[in-house]
């Protein structure tokens, strides 16, 4: 089998799992269960930059997503002992939502596939990323942005203890 | 491989995570399915930047600053819910219909 | 070395003679017999005056004189103190009705006294007046009866006898 | 000899497989020298009989007594969850070792991305521990998951801080490049502040690893081994004894990949090349193993509070200083 | 590193916060024990939490009950002896002291110096081994293993002598009213006098790996602090009194059994907390090391036994008799009727009164200071049930 048919291979399985996991997030009955099925999600969009060779963003995302922010959901979840159980978590309005979604699919989908046809991306151009061209394109052309989300991340920082502060 | 293999899929996790949004009640719960669209976003942006190497990597880096982003958003997010949650004993968004409390 | 034991009991006398029933030095000790509605006053004397200052709460308990021999007496609380200051002791004896056993509760005083108190009443069926929590500290929540009152009787010692009251070869032919 | 031809993946194979009993070979060989190395700390002889010398199958017979167990699972725990945590908690262990090059070439993967990669896998076990801890229904699971998750967010950050000043000192994020940077290990030069930051990635690492004087999340006099409390027999071994010497030897060999060398000799010199770069690393993995297992018997267990009060005020501060004392290096000497 | 005492305010304020019902928490009911490493035996402690704080503490005992106070009136004196020393398993020749002591004021018996002397060798002996092992089971509970084994070892040559003469390492049964079983066997003195000096000579070793660590001194300064009113109102008694400032030692205020022919000192520490505890504790050790040295080397030649008769049979009379028992006051309140039993024995247990301290110092602290509290309350379970 050519590179091109494994990629494929590995795309088709990962494209599943993370379905498969986002749907259940959405669906499931219990908080936890939820957030670890969002764990799964993630690390299948992990795998997925991976193969489109952003090793770096993967990395990132397992570090910060899974390692930090769903340990965080779950501490949080814990923590405040709310309903965590098998409780009815959703709304009365499922049907709506479920038509909204599909309608954002499906328009998005047209709209994509028909802007995009025909272009493809070549695996065989990409040597892979280096992480060096990464940290080049962030201190230098997105620096400003950088900036700003450092700016934007002690803003928070400082907003959550606030919030959360006992007094 | 077609790109818009990915975008496909991006596409459907967005919508699974607006489903979330519209559907959850539980405080936590929505803020999962807004990390979906996140992720969908991510998915994106690093697909085109796969297809579009010679215009640099700026997708990648802007993926990264989405995670950032994300991570913010999570903190502050949680502790509004940990702060809702201690003061009425419910993290249920239905039933936040007041301004104050 | 602290207080001879008469000194002791002079001062005690001083303090509180009027409100005991008695008063005497037994092997070194102060005894003193209260009424059960002067117990309080007492015993706050007891721990407050300076030349007293009782601190020390050594323990509580009940003694059921019911079968003694030749003198059978009556259910009475016990309550030991000891002044560290001036090294005595004080033993306070505290008659109340065998029938309807009630003495007041000395958990102001002494915070220690709850515990004792609460075994003192499922151990001997004394109502201490004023301690809210007599729920049982060693028993079981429902066991019958007062164990320490003589008139409880060991039920074993009946269907059994002790095995070392015997010789052993006539203990094991006793079958189990 | 003749020349063997090996594709590709025959090669990662092979690489795989040696992981697979490198893993469990060095958790046994940790927990037998936990045996030891503390029972001779302690004046005492530890296991003697087993095997013969020195009791040495003692920890493989430990592990069969808990084939042997009963797997119960409580009543009220969440089946699946309760099932899968010690999963959760192994493989990220296990996939560690795929980066740590043991020699220049016996080395699964160089990623190009290395300490990052084995950073953001350590901190994957959390979820498996948090997953444990939840599902027991135990309040003393729980608890212990609490502090766990808590404490390895706060002991993230140390590690993270001192690993990314070695990478700033080595130029690169790849292990096999960090190694390949240290004619000097980084503990001994740049004076001080290598040191500095190896100290500050040990007290990381041993409050990873849940061990004296970080084990809050364990502790067995408090909370009974915490979120492993509802565990038996294979799961209580994969999910803490396993996880914990896995880690330990894990956190070994990083240590003595990130400030010790590698598997280079300890100074440039040409007679010290000719020892295999196994012999170095297993040596100085060894002896980082030592340390980890020296440091138990020697403390009491701190409280969560000053736990937390260590790694915010004391432990992150101080890292960071690090890094600007390393950049001020890496930049004018 | 923020000091110790801001923690302290920091619970307590956390605590009244929720008592104003200004934070709407959930408390959290956790139930230590009745099996718990921490708790050294069957007791629980109900303990009530709001988050890391213990709002409540609730402990509940009586699942060691064996109702020794009923037994004894079914039994004659030299069985007693026997049942007694069951009572703190850790210093069971000490329990057996204070009976044959109120025997003796009743029958008015006179004990020869010799068993004495012996006397306080042993109990001093059994207070080094109880010494030992809640020096080791604190540094366990603490989370530092080591001291376990050191203690133990050091225990072992003392636990040795105790064994020769006796026979019985936890529950010696060896004195009687009016003196001992038997004299002390060759070898003894040899072999007490060389667990003594192990002890004296490695003890500063010890002291300087918990009470020299910083962790340590971190874990238990200004933990769990009993003041000295509080001591006094719950009759507590012991290190763990002298070290909330209370010089108390039945050994030196009222002396037995000839303990003013020894020269040693009565430690006590001004704050009254874990550390303070525990540091009497180990202070204790040394001086009763002293003890025994100095008993066995100015052991007096003669008999081991009094003039007793052949029955056991106290005449009629009360009285109370305390010894210092190595956890506190040990008291026995001896009502007899002239019969070979005693009509009423009260028996007075060091840790039962210490432990009913308890909900007051663990109010308002945090779950892993209760350990350390636990810990440095040194209580036996069959001391507090009987």
């Amino acid at each position: 089998m050519s590179a091109e048919t494994w990629q494929q291979v590995v795309f088709w399985i990962f494209a599943l799992l993370i379905t498969g996991a986002g749907v259940l997030v959405v669906t499931t009955r219990n908080v936890i269960h939820a957030a670890l099925w969002l764990v799964g999600a993630l690390m299948g969009a992990a795998a997925m930059y991976v193969l489109l060779f952003a090793e770096f963003v993967a990395w990132v995302q397992v570090l910060v997503y899974v390692g930090a922010i769903v340990v965080l959901m779950l501490f949080g979840l814990m923590l405040t002992r709310a309903p965590i159980g098998s409780a009815e978590f959703d709304n009365n309005q499922r049907p709506l939502a479920a038509l909204c979604a599909a309608a954002v699919f499906v328009v998005t989908s047209v709209i994509l596939i028909g802007a995009f046809e025909g272009q493809e991306i070549n695996f065989a151009r990409t040597a892979g990323t280096s992480t060096e061209s990464i940290g080049t394109a962030i201190f230098s052309s997105y620096v400003w942005p950088f900036e700003v989300v450092s700016i934007l991340l002690l803003a928070a920082l400082v907003g959550a203890v606030v919030i959360a502060r006992r007094d | 491989m077609p790109v818009s293999f990915f975008l496909v899929l991006s596409a459907l996790l967005f919508s699974i995570g607006i489903y979330g949004v519209l559907a959850r009640q539980h405080a936590v719960l929505v803020l999962l399915s807004i990390e979906l669209m996140l992720n969908a976003v991510n998915i994106n942006l690093v697909a085109f930047s796969a297809m579009l190497q010679e215009a640099g990597l700026g997708g990648q880096v802007f993926a990264l600053f989405v995670i950032a982003v994300a991570a913010a958003e999570v903190g502050v997010g949680l502790a509004i819910v940990i702060l809702i949650y201690r003061n009425r004993q419910s993290v249920d968004l239905d039933e936040l219909d007041l301004m104050k409390w | 070395m602290g207080l001879l034991a008469d000194d002791a009991l002079r001062r005690v006398d001083t303090a509180v003679g009027n409100r005991l029933m008695d008063q005497r030095v037994d092997f070194g000790h102060v005894d003193i017999k209260v009424a059960p509605e002067n117990l309080v006053e007492v015993v706050t004397a007891l721990r407050d005056l300076e030349f007293l200052s009782c601190k020390f709460f050594t323990f509580l308990t009940g003694i059921d004189r019911s079968e003694y021999a030749d003198e059978p007496g009556g259910l009475e609380v016990l309550i030991h103190l000891y002044s560290v200051e001036h090294v005595f002791h004080v033993n306070v004896h505290v008659p109340v009705d065998s029938e309807h056993p009630v003495c007041p509760s000395i958990v102001s005083i002494f915070r220690g006294a709850e515990w004792q108190e609460r075994e003192c009443h499922e151990m001997f069926g004394v109502e201490f007046e004023g301690n809210s929590n007599l729920s049982n500290l060693f028993l079981p929540e429902d066991f019958e009866g007062h164990p320490l009152l003589r008139s409880f009787k060991l039920p074993s010692r009946f269907v059994k006898a002790w095995p070392g009251a015997k010789d052993p070869e006539e203990a094991s032919a006793g079958g189990r | 000899m003749p020349e063997i031809a090996l594709t590709t993946w025959q090669i990662l194979l092979l690489k795989v497989a040696v992981i697979l009993v490198v893993v469990p070979m060095g958790a046994l060989v940790g927990g037998y020298a936990e045996h030891k190395v503390m029972a001779h700390l302690q004046h005492r002889l530890g296991p003697m009989y087993p095997g013969g010398f020195h009791g040495w199958a003692t920890t493989l017979a430990d592990g069969i007594k808990f084939l042997f167990k009963e797997d119960i699972i409580p009543a009220a725990a969440d089946r699946k969850v309760f099932s899968l945590a010690p999963a959760a908690i192994m493989v990220p262990i296990i996939m560690v070792y795929l980066v740590i090059p043991m020699d220049r070439t016996l080395v699964v993967e160089d990623l190009d991305v290395g300490i990052f990669y084995l950073l953001a896998i350590s901190s994957l076990s959390t979820i498996g521990i948090l997953m444990a801890g939840w599902s027991s229904a135990n309040k003393y699971a729980l608890i212990g998951a609490l502090r766990s998750a808590a404490q390895l967010i706060a002991y993230e950050l140390p590690i993270v801080l001192s690993a990314a000043a070695v990478a700033m000192l080595a130029g690169t994020l790849s292990l096999n490049g960090i190694v390949e940077a240290q004619n000097f290990p980084f503990i001994l030069w740049p004076p001080g502040i290598g040191l500095a930051l190896f100290l500050v990635f040990v007290t990381g690492a041993v409050a990873e690893m849940t061990r004296v004087p970080f084990d809050m999340p364990v502790a067995e006099s408090e909370i009974i081994t915490g979120p492993f409390t509802e565990y038996t027999g294979m799961r209580y071994i994969f999910s803490h004894m396993f996880a914990e010497m896995g880690h330990m030897v894990a956190f070994g060999g990083i240590a003595t990949t990130l400030f010790l060398g590698g598997y280079r000799p300890i100074i440039p010199w040409e007679p010290l090349e000719l020892i295999p770069g196994v012999v170095w690393f297993a040596a100085k993995t060894m002896m980082m193993i030592f340390l980890f297992l020296w440091i138990r018997p020697t403390f009491p267990r701190v409280r969560e509070d000053q736990l937390q009060k260590f790694a915010w005020k004391f432990l992150i501060p101080v890292s960071l200083a690090l890094i600007l004392f390393t950049g001020a290096w890496v930049l004018y000497v | 590193m923020a000091t110790t005492e801001d923690r302290v305010v920091d619970a307590s304020e956390v605590a009244a916060e929720v008592s104003r019902g200004n934070l709407l928490t959930e408390e959290m009911v956790l139930n230590v024990g009745p099996q718990h490493p921490a708790t050294h035996g069957v007791f629980r402690l109900l303990a009530t939490l709001d988050g890391e704080v213990l709002v409540n503490a609730d402990p509940v005992i009586g699942y060691m009950h064996r109702g020794y106070e009923k037994l004894v009136e079914a039994r004659d004196y030299r069985q007693i002896t026997n049942l007694v020393s069951r009572m703190d398993w850790l210093s069971g020749i000490n329990n057996e002291l204070p009976l044959a002591l109120a025997l003796e004021t009743l029958m008015e018996i006179e004990v020869p110096a010799r068993a004495q002397y012996m006397r306080v060798a042993m109990c001093e002996m059994n207070r080094i081994l109880n010494h030992l092992m809640f020096f080791a089971s604190f540094g366990a509970e603490l989370g530092a293993i080591t001291p376990t084994f050191y203690a133990f070892r050091e225990r072992e040559d003392i636990q040795m002598a105790m064994e020769m003469t006796t026979g019985g390492r936890m529950h010696f049964g060896f004195f009687r009213p009016g003196g001992l079983k038997e004299d002390a066997p060759k070898g003894f003195f040899q072999q007490a006098l060389k667990g003594v000096r192990q002890v004296i000579e490695r003890l500063p070793d010890y002291e300087n790996l918990l009470i020299g660590n910083e962790i340590f001194k971190q874990r238990t300064v200004n933990v769990g602090i009993l003041p000295q009113d509080v001591a006094y109102s719950y009759g507590v008694s012991g290190p763990i009194a002298r070290g909330s400032d209370i010089s108390f030692d039945v050994r030196k205020d009222e002396p037995y059994s000839s303990y003013d022919h020894f020269d040693f000192n009565v430690h006590s520490a001004p704050n009254g907390d874990c550390f303070d505890r525990f540091w009497v504790l180990l202070h204790e050790v040394v001086e009763s090391a002293k003890i025994v040295e100095q008993a066995i080397e100015g052991m007096p030649d003669g008999p081991i036994m009094g003039k007793v008769p052949r029955v056991v049979q106290a005449p009629k009379g009360e009285v109370y008799v305390r010894t210092e028992n190595p956890l506190g006051e040990l008291g026995m309140y001896l009502v007899s009727d002239g019969d070979r039993r005693p009509y009423r024995l009260k028996i007075r247990t060091p840790s039962y009164s210490n432990v009913s301290a308890l909900p007051y110092v663990l109010k308002n602290t945090y779950v892993s200071d209760m350990i350390a509290i636990l810990g440095s309350f040194f209580f036996v379970l069959g001391d507090i049930d009987r």
